[in-house]
């Protein structure tokens, strides 16, 4: 008794029925989709002290990566007076080094290239999980996912950092992005792991059920139930990857493992330290603000992958927005 | 393996050269006729490369595998093994050290502040690990070294005894070898406090059980809860993490004993790589392997044991 | 743990763990090498050969000094007649297992090294004339002090007890194949520390009596004949790789540092009793070598340019803050200036090119735009127009990267862009043979010796040109014939100038029959080094020692001839040191 | 019943699961549960089918199968006579399988989990308006929305539209599934366990609900509940039918009225002992199973795989499974007693005075 | 002991002078402190429980029936805040214990051996990595009991439930279906010999037929251990197979209560009839069958005068001005309505149409 042609009719006829509906306009939608994305995000940020503060810190870093280095000129040796104590003149607040270069020019032009080496990583590890996850978990039981788990079991049982070391000692990477994605390789299977385990189980959530029997295509489902869920535990560990690079390019600059070129904050403690700056104080702040800059970047990103979980939340991002009714939450089932 | 073979062959310039370059920069201030020293270095590496490359790696796989042979350290001039296994303890004593003192300070840590969440306790407690998490082991390393033992001489800078102890089982001995561990210990213990972290999200997940309140609510002891009921379970899903950490904890001995001159697999993973002494350094990274291997495997084993659940049904 | 530390028998006493202290013990406490654990002493096996320890454990068969000369250490005479080099042994040293010392235990050393490639070697025979008697003949003439400079800085080290057998084999060899066969073999003989303790094949006054990763210790050995010379029953070495030397000096546990001075901003930290006993003018400079094979520093004015436009003397003071002693050369001789007046004479020294030593930038670009060059936007571009950029390689040990990192800002500064590498040093040394960058950081190393033919030496620790019978330049770009002005000090070839060819000479100087023939090569190639700047050098370093004075007497200048290689270590062997 | 004159029939539709424990399991046995075995149902236009059974039993595997969601092991589903998996891989089906995805639509148990939490209600009701009228505008689409919004009383539909999932509570969330199954026009949804999740008071206004849609849409329903009073309820509002299952077969099924009333299967008894009332039947108390627990799927009873928990079990139904006996007008009932001239009433019971296994 | 009867407040029913009160609860009230503001989801409930018997708590879903029970063991979920009084009185004429007053100590012995509970969610009350004897042995020696002998008795209740003691025992719990969990719960539950057991919809989750095969082993249970059972479910027809009283919640109080028949038969207040209504029942035509309507009340907002206005069919102006009191309608049977008098021509009961019994 029904045929598809009836079908438009049958719909069309619920709309006659209750035609009142006046079309929202492209300003409202507007004004929700940036209320939403982007306002109640920043609202549910204010909220969390962790996501205020390691945002806040991760955006100096960003401006020092940015603006700090357009304006302070590249340090070069000469530049002011030999192992200046930190804190006594306006040019050199953090002192300089045994070469006369401003610590705190160092440290700003030092920024770029840990920026890079850090998105090179984090984009090829985490984006090698996530698509390695995502494919075998929506494979799974097929041969593509045990071929995909056992690479990934067997990259999980070379030891990350003793490899990284042995890669990059034999190819001596200079440039920040190649350092990055080498730092990258050894991180990317846990996380594949844990992404394939979470796409089974969303997999299992009736919603994606829902869309299948729709016939959405597959592509779809991916897009919107599957990697819109799976984008905050990604970013987290985004930003946990992130850490982990800095301390691992870090650490290898500063034991010379790794070639240098330009300023880098590990090199600066490696010189510091070999120096012997733990044995002479008039040299000690050479070590200690490039320290404190990698304990302040990766605090900062602790802190974010920390805070993450709130801004990724609907919930409280919903609740944060002004555009929907006051009282929608009243209604909300306690679960 | 496969990996290291593959790297071996990766190595710029091949062993030889690379032997070149070591003797080059260490034979000390007399000097060497380069030509004599690519004689002495054809015979002293016994690398024939003429053979094709897979027979090469069939040889290598062979040697390892069926004689736990993994070549010979161009630069010491002693078979890998034997240096290797001089090392391992050594390593394996720190690592297991640290473990020790971070996964148990972590995990205790954990439960306590999931139980007493969002106190002073809790928040400060939760703040120092996170501010922990926050720098890399290797610079607590320095600063220890720093303040421990050179401003107050508390502990040594390096070394794994002190000198002029006499070795054995004696007291001043045990003591000496307990100082020089204990900083390297601690530096790479800090990389398991990411733990306490993990246990407490755990801790706080399992408190929400309703098999936690039953427990409570049957009036059971506080210890007995917090052991049998908060800890084991929430150490269930990291568990294997754990194991791995073991892993990871031992591999950060290439960096700690670097930074302590502490002479266990990791500085001579480090000596190796310096020196590009490329039999040693693949015969370190196996064993490397072989190392998480084995945590991975008892891991898998011992899983059971506590967590039923995933047994193979008796039934 | 019990395969890795070697518990010896017998001397376990319990001393006191802290060295210098204040509280005068009868330990002298000193940092050098690697731990015992890691080396062994077979001579012939290359790579963990105990280079370090060998310097206090054996007695030295002569030294080089200072003033030029080749001096008997252990020798009681060393006499030259024609090509053959006679050395006397004395009859009193002991080894530390009972054996008497005899020329032998020397012998055997010699003839394996020459019989290993007889061809090659430049000795025609060594010969045991009797038990404390060796006489050495070489193929060809050679100056009597460099015969003699031939045994300098070598030990005896190989005890006939042991090394005997192989040369039986290596004469008994009917080929080279069978030669190389026993060099193989020896390559691959150990012998452990254990081992040495336990056969007791050491020579030296002080012997070993145990030792663990952290530390070798010593025990006067009361048969040497210099035992009465000294009250210091023992000693330790403390491995440099198992602790910081820095914070041990800092915290007042070495006694001495061998071969080191204390720099300016070591003083600051370091505690009182600590000083600097003996100050020695040092064979080894540093350098920056130039690539020839890239096309601007092929050009002479280019090369002069950077030799204005670095600042020596900031690069030295980058330096002293990593613990250098040492200053800039005032002239580009290639030479240590305390040879130059013996070598060279002032006048003629006077006449050479002067390059400044501090930055002198209009001069340098002067020399650039002579040479076409223009600046656009602050930075040289070529006579083409084209940019342009040297790769600059370095090692990244410490004093290495400080003068390279000024020396680099202070190319850029003027204008001339660079791209520095640092790599680790095994790499660095891997690089550098195939010479993969524009300028290189290297050491200027001489031997021992305070001769020219130390420091002209055609090899990559020297100025290396190359081999000359390879082709018409070498490895760097740089010919093997050249033209330099006829006139000393001239800036350019006028006329037809002097066609010299450096790397021949080089290798022929060490064959010089005359002290004349010496001084008139080695002012050819110091003219030549001095026009053509094949390689910058930047620094002299100084070596000497520092000890606690305050519990321990220490020779230093006047006391005893300190003048020659690693003082410290030659007064601790000589007996020369005692406590307060 | 003729499947042309059915939406969709099943013929003799198995589902197995077996669990390949994977490379790790070398060493335990495949398991296989038969969830779904060797069923035969057709369902008509306009029809309501109501299924129920204990957990486990097989109903949501067999509701899967029903609308093409779940392949079955063997047995053929047609859709108006065309085969729904035949048409999924064929080329060139009669009638084409996105055309039977749409028409066939399911309501999950749980509906908090049946909408992404992430998108808003407008994006999830969007989705397959996209799909089934590409060619409609924007707002052309989001018409029918608003309108079937309204009409299950979510008003105004604008600011529910725009709400996420969370903001809504579990009945409203129900309705906005029902919705999302409407909006392909389907003939048929699978609602499985549709109203379990909710309150007790709310369960009869969703399903009142979805009979006033059915009247307006001309769906049919395949119903799946565990409980025969609100089974009931829908049923036989709609005059519809009633399926009882048990372990992956279906022992009875018939007219609501006829079921209830008059159950020919001991299960069914036993269930219509279980169903509490709030008035009356008093009285029988007797359990009327012998055990509680249900056996394990994995490796179940032989014979009438009810017989272990039977009282009314005989030696025959040990060894013996009956088929589907129908008594009249479609009541059927898999048990040798709703014949009365069969062969058990001779053999022996298995089942002494006191309910116990003899 | 008939000396609890509160003439003031009329809270006692005359017509059960008889029996004796275990629970006697006042003024209670469950708090949370949220972030739109105070979460009152217990409010001002006074309510006797009888030795002995069977009360129901029905309400739909949350109306405060859980956090109500939890107070009875001063277990309210950690923010919470209990106030009020909740009086315990002990058998054979001990103290009176303040359950609310106790030390955490006290707490300890009270919980499990005075009064047990047993979870809504059965499935999840055992600890997964713990053997059923594990849970038993450590109940028993917690509360220093003879071990061997409890576990005695433990057999004895599994078997009562119709389990295979050494077979549960010896199981993990994830080996246990859920119908035997639950009954394992419940015997775990008397292990203790506790004078009250409260089950807060212990058969939610479970078959039709395990939950009614379960009320009736509680009937036995009841009997042989002389228990007093507060059981909670908003499923009333399941309720009414095993109830003495019905309290019947509504908006985080109690809006009704009385003997179970009182309640089918003459319910007083008109979301007991709406929700009578609303039950499904095989005996009832369909026709018949009504739905509730409107939201659930929450607890944040205070809806002022009678809770239950916004959804009533019968509320006028006062409904919106006062609080109804509690008041008495029968002997045992009390109400909050204004209009429990009109109630019964306003919204005719199922059972008073055809008075099908
Ligand atoms: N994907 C699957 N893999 C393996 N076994 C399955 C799968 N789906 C269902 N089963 C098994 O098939 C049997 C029937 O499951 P089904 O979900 O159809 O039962 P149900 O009657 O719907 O139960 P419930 O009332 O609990 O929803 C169960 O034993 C279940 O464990
Ligand atoms: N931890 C908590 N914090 C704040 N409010 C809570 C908390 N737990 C429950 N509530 C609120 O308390 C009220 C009563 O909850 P309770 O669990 O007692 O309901 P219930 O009647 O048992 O419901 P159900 O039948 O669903 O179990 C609910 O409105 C609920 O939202
Ligand atoms: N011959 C060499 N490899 N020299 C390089 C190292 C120099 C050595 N450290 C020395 O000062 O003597
Ligand atoms: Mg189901
Ligand atoms: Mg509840």
């Amino acid at each position: 008794m029904s045929n598809p042609e009836s079908d438009t009719f049958d719909l069309q006829n619920l709309y006659d029925e209750s035609s009142d509906h006046e079309p929202e306009s492209r300003k409202v939608r507007l004004k929700r989709a940036i209320d939403l994305n982007a306002l109640a995000p920043a609202r549910v940020a204010s909220d969390d002290w962790r996501a205020l503060l390691g945002g806040a810190i991760l955006a100096v870093f960003v401006l020092m990566g940015t603006v700090g280095v357009a304006l302070v000129d590249k340090p070069t040796s000469g530049d002011a007076p030999v192992l200046a104590a930190p804190f006594q003149a306006l040019a050199y607040p953090f002192g300089t080094d045994v070469f006369g270069q401003p610590i705190h020019a160092q440290l700003i032009h030092a920024t770029p290239g840990i920026f890079k080496m850090i998105f090179a990583g984090a984009v090829v590890s985490v984006g090698f999980a996530a698509v390695v996850g995502v494919l075998s978990g929506f494979k799974h039981g097929e041969r593509i996912d045990t071929i995909l788990m056992t690479f990934t079991d067997v990259v999980i049982t070379i030891p990350g950092l003793p490899l990284i070391i042995v890669i990059t000692a034999i190819f001596q990477p200079e440039n920040p992005y190649l350092v990055g994605v080498f730092l990258g390789i050894d991180n990317w299977p846990g996380l594949a792991r844990t992404v394939r385990s979470q796409v089974l189980s969303i997999r299992e959530e009736s919603y994606v059920e829902a869309s299948e029997i729709m016939g959405i295509p597959l592509s779809t489902i991916l897009r919107r139930d599957i990697l819109s869920q799976l984008m905050p535990y990604v970013m987290i560990n985004g930003a946990i990857t992130s850490r982990r690079i800095i301390f691992e390019s870090v650490g290898l600059y500063f034991l010379g493992i790794l070639p240098f070129t330009t300023f880098n904050w590990g090199v600066m403690m490696n010189l510091a330290y070999e120096g012997n700056a733990l044995t002479r104080p008039e040299m000690l702040h050479w070590m200690v603000f490039p320290m404190l800059c990698i304990f302040l970047l990766s605090f900062s990103l602790v802190l974010l992958s920390q805070g993450l979980d709130s801004l990724f939340n609907v919930r409280l991002r919903a609740r944060h927005a002004n555009t929907t009714k006051k009282d929608a939450s009243h209604t909300s089932q306690s679960d | 393996m496969t990996v290291s073979f593959g790297l071996y062959q990766a190595m710029p310039g091949g062993p030889t050269e690379a032997m070149k370059s070591v003797i080059l920069s260490q034979s000390g201030s007399t000097g060497m006729d380069i030509d004599r020293l690519n004689t002495l270095i054809q015979l002293y590496t016994n690398v024939n490369p003429d053979q094709p490359v897979h027979v090469q790696y069939l040889n290598y796989v062979r040697d390892v595998v069926l004689y736990q042979d993994l070549g010979r350290s161009f630069f010491k001039n002693e078979k890998v093994t034997t240096l290797i296994l001089q090392r391992l303890p050594w390593s394996m004593f720190i690592s297991l050290y640290a473990f020790a003192l971070g996964y148990s300070l972590s995990i205790i840590l954990g439960v306590l502040t999931a139980y007493k969440e969002k106190s002073r306790f809790d928040s400060g407690v939760s703040s120092v690990v996170i501010a922990l998490n926050s720098i890399p082991y290797y610079i607590v390393g320095v600063v220890l070294i720093y303040f421990l033992a050179i401003e107050q001489s508390y502990f040594p800078v390096g070394g794994r005894i002190g000198s002029g102890v006499p070795v054995g089982y004696n007291p001043d001995f045990m003591i000496s070898l307990v100082k020089h561990a204990a900083l390297p210990a601690i530096s790479m213990g800090v990389l398991a406090t990411s733990a306490a972290l993990s246990m407490r999200g755990n801790a706080i997940r399992i408190l929400g059980e309703d098999y936690v309140r039953v427990a409570q609510l049957r009036g059971l002891r506080d210890t007995r809860i917090a052991t049998q009921y908060l800890g084991h379970n929430a150490i269930l899903p990291m568990y294997t993490q754990f194991m791995i950490g073991i892993a990871g904890v031992f591999s950060s001995a290439v960096i700690v004993e670097e930074v302590f001159s502490y002479p266990g697999m990791g500085l001579l993973m480090f000596e190796a790589v310096k020196t590009q002494d490329y039999p040693l350094l693949m015969g370190t990274l196996i064993v490397f392997t072989a190392i998480s291997l084995t945590a991975i495997f008892v891991a898998d084993l011992t899983y059971s044991l506590i967590d039923p659940r995933i047994s193979v049904d008796e039934s | 743990f019990s395969e890795s530390e070697t518990t010896p028998t017998g001397d376990t006493g319990g001393d006191g763990s802290d060295g210098g202290s204040g509280v005068a013990d009868d330990t002298l406490d000193f940092p050098a090498g690697r731990p015992p654990t890691d080396v062994q002493f077979n001579r012939y096996s290359l790579g963990n050969y105990a280079h370090t320890l060998q310097d206090q454990l054996f007695e030295q068969v002569a030294r080089g000094y200072a003033d030029g000369s080749v001096r008997p250490d252990l020798l009681e005479e060393m006499t030259v007649d024609g090509r053959t080099l006679t050395l006397k042994f004395p009859k009193n040293f002991k080894w530390w297992n009972g054996d008497d010392l005899t020329a032998e235990d020397y012998f055997v050393g010699l003839e394996i090294d020459r019989l290993q490639q007889p061809e090659k070697s430049t000795i025609e025979s060594n010969e045991l004339v009797d038990d404390y008697t060796i006489e050495r003949t070489f193929k060809n003439a050679v100056a009597p002090n460099l015969m003699k400079a031939d045994v300098a800085e070598t030990f005896v080290n190989t005890p006939r007890s042991v090394y005997k057998e192989y040369l039986t084999k290596l004469q008994d060899a009917a080929d080279q194949g069978e030669r190389d066969a026993v060099t193989e073999e020896l390559l691959n003989l150990k012998i452990t520390t254990q081992q040495l303790i336990d056969e007791g094949l050491g020579n030296g006054l002080y012997q070993v009596t145990g030792f663990n990763s952290s530390e070798t210790k010593l025990k006067k050995f009361e048969d040497h004949p210099y035992a009465d010379r000294t009250d210091i029953p023992k000693a330790r070495i403390i491995p440099e790789t198992a602790a910081d030397v820095d914070s041990l000096a800092v915290n007042n546990k070495v006694d001495m540092n061998p071969d080191v001075l204390m720099s300016k901003s070591q003083r600051g930290s370091y505690p009182e009793n600590l000083q600097n006993v003996y100050r020695l003018n040092w064979f080894r400079t540093q350098k920056f070598t130039f690539n020839f094979k890239n096309e601007h520093l092929a050009k002479l004015p280019v090369r002069r340019a950077i030799a204005h436009a670095v600042d020596l003397e900031s690069m030295v003071a980058a330096m002293r803050q990593a613990g250098t002693v040492g200053k800039p050369p005032k002239k580009q001789t290639a030479l240590r200036s305390t040879i130059h007046d013996k070598y060279l004479g002032s006048d003629f020294v006077d006449k050479l090119i002067d390059y400044p030593t501090s930055k002198d930038v209009e001069g340098a670009t002067a020399l650039m735009e002579e040479a076409g060059y223009t600046k656009k936007n602050g930075n040289w571009v070529d006579p083409d127009g084209k940019q342009f950029t040297f790769n600059v390689l370095t090692s990244n040990e410490n004093i290495q990267v400080q003068a390279t990192k000024v020396f680099n800002d202070q190319l850029n500064s003027f204008g001339l862009q660079t791209k520095i590498s640092t790599v680790s040093s095994s790499d660095y040394y891997q690089r550098l043979q195939t010479y993969q960058a524009d300028i290189f950081w290297i050491w200027h190393v001489a031997k021992a010796l305070w001769h020219p033919t130390a420091y002209f030496s055609n090899n990559f620790y020297g100025i290396e040109v190359g081999d000359p019978s390879s082709g018409d330049a070498g490895p760097t770009g740089k010919p093997f014939t050249t033209t330099i002005p006829s006139e000393v000090g001239a800036k350019e070839v006028q006329g037809g100038g002097t066609e010299i060819q450096p790397a021949k000479l080089m290798n022929e100087l060490p064959s010089s029959e005359s002290k004349k023939e010496v001084k008139e090569n080695t002012r050819k190639l110091v003219q030549w080094f001095n026009y053509a700047l094949p390689d910058l050098v930047f620094v002299e370093e100084d070596s000497g020692y520092w000890g606690d004075v305050e519990d321990f007497s220490m020779p230093a200048e006047g006391d005893q001839e300190l003048n020659t290689n690693r003082p410290g270590q030659f007064s601790f062997k000589n007996g020369w040191i005692s406590s307060k | 019943m003729s499947s042309d004159s059915s939406v969709v029939s099943v013929d003799d539709v198995s589902v197995h699961f077996t669990n390949n424990g994977g490379l790790l399991d070398l060493f335990s046995e495949n398991e296989t549960v038969r969830a779904v075995d060797g069923i035969s149902l057709d369902i008509g236009e306009n029809d309501v089918v109501a299924l129920i059974g204990e957990s486990g039993c097989g109903k949501s595997t067999l509701g899967k199968a029903i609308i093409g969601a779940e392949r079955p092991t063997s047995g053929t589903v047609t859709f108006r006579g065309q085969d729904i998996w035949e048409a999924r891989d064929e080329r060139d089906p009669e009638i084409p399988f996105s055309e039977i995805r749409r028409s066939l639509q399911i309501i999950h148990q749980d509906p908090g989990s049946a909408l992404n939490p992430n998108q808003r209600l407008l994006t999830s009701l969007m989705l397959p308006m996209k799909k089934w009228y590409p060619d409609l505008s924007r707002e052309r689409r989001k018409e029918p929305i608003l309108a079937l919004l309204e009409k299950v009383g979510l008003s105004p539909a604008e600011d529910f539209v725009n709400r996420f999932p969370h903001q809504l509570s579990g009945g409203e969330q129900q309705r906005v599934v029902l919705v999302r199954s409407l909006l392909s026009n389907p003939d048929l949804i699978l609602a499985d366990e549709a109203i379990s999740a909710l309150d007790v008071s709310l369960r009869v206004e969703m399903m009142d609900l979805m009979l006033e849609l059915q009247e307006l849409f001309g769906t049919s329903y395949l119903f799946i509940s565990h409980d025969l009073s609100n089974a009931r309820y829908l049923a036989e509002k709609a005059g519809g039918r009633i399926a009882v299952m048990y372990l992956g077969r279906i022992v009875e099924v018939g007219p609501i009225e006829q079921v209830i009333e008059n159950p020919q299967h001991p299960y069914t008894k036993a269930l219509k002992w279980a169903t509490p009332n709030l008035y009356g039947d008093e009285g029988e108390e007797e359990l009327p199973v012998r055990e509680i627990d249900i056996p394990d799927p994995v490796d179940r009873p032989s014979g009438c795989h009810f017989h272990p928990r039977c009282p009314k079990a005989r030696e025959i139904c040990r060894t013996r499974d009956p088929d589907l006996i129908t008594t009249d007008d479609g009541h059927g009932a898999r048990c040798y007693r709703a014949d009365e001239s069969h062969e058990y009433w001779d053999s022996q019971s298995i089942v002494d005075d006191e309910g116990e296994l003899r | 002991m008939n000396s609890t009867l509160d003439t003031e407040t009329g809270t006692d029913d005359a017509a059960r002078d008889e029996s004796e009160v275990v629970f006697e609860v006042r003024d209670l009230e469950v708090t949370f402190g949220t972030n739109r503001g105070e979460s009152k989801v217990v409010r001002d409930v006074d309510l006797d429980i009888h030795r002995n018997e069977t009360l129901g708590i029905v309400g739909e879903s949350g109306s405060g029936k859980s956090m109500l029970s939890s107070t009875l063991l001063n277990a309210v979920v950690d923010p919470g805040e209990t106030s009020g009084e909740v009086t315990y009185y002990p058998p054979d004429g001990g103290d009176p214990i303040s359950v609310l007053d106790l030390s955490e100590s006290e707490l300890k012995e009270f919980r499990w051996e005075e009064v047990a509970m047993v979870f809504q969610g059965a499935m999840s009350s055992f600890n997964p990595v713990k053997r059923v004897r594990g849970h038993f042995s450590e109940t028993l020696e917690d509360h220093n009991r003879d071990v061997d002998a409890g576990m005695d008795r433990a057999r004895g209740i599994l078997e009562d439930l119709y389990l295979d003691p050494d077979r549960v025992l010896n199981a993990y719990p994830y080996e246990l279906s859920g119908g035997m969990k639950q009954r394992a719960l419940i015997a775990l539950g008397l292990v203790l010999e506790p004078e009250v057991l409260v089950m807060d919809e212990p058969t939610a989750a479970l078959d039709l037929l395990m939950q009614r095969s379960i009320i009736s082993l509680l009937r036995d249970l009841k009997e042989e251990y002389d228990l007093t059972i507060i059981f909670i479910t908003h499923d009333l027809p399941l309720l009414t197979k095993l109830a003495d009283r019905l309290a019947v919640m509504y908006a985080f109080d109690i809006v009704e209560v009385g003997d179970t028949e009182e309640i089918l038969y003459h319910a007083a207040h008109p979301y007991t009839r709406m929700l009578l209504q609303a039950t499904p029942d095989l005996n009832v035509p369909v026709e018949e069958m009504r739905s509730v309507e409107g939201n659930k009340p929450d607890p944040v907002i205070r809806i002022p005068g009678c809770s239950y206005h916004p959804r009533c069919p019968m509320a006028d102006e006062s409904c919106t001005q006062a609080e109804p009191p509690m008041v008495m309608r029968s002997p045992g049977h009390r109400t909050a309505c204004f209009y429990h008098d009109d109630v019964d021509e306003a919204m005719p009961l199922r059972s008073d149409g055809e008075g099908r019994r």
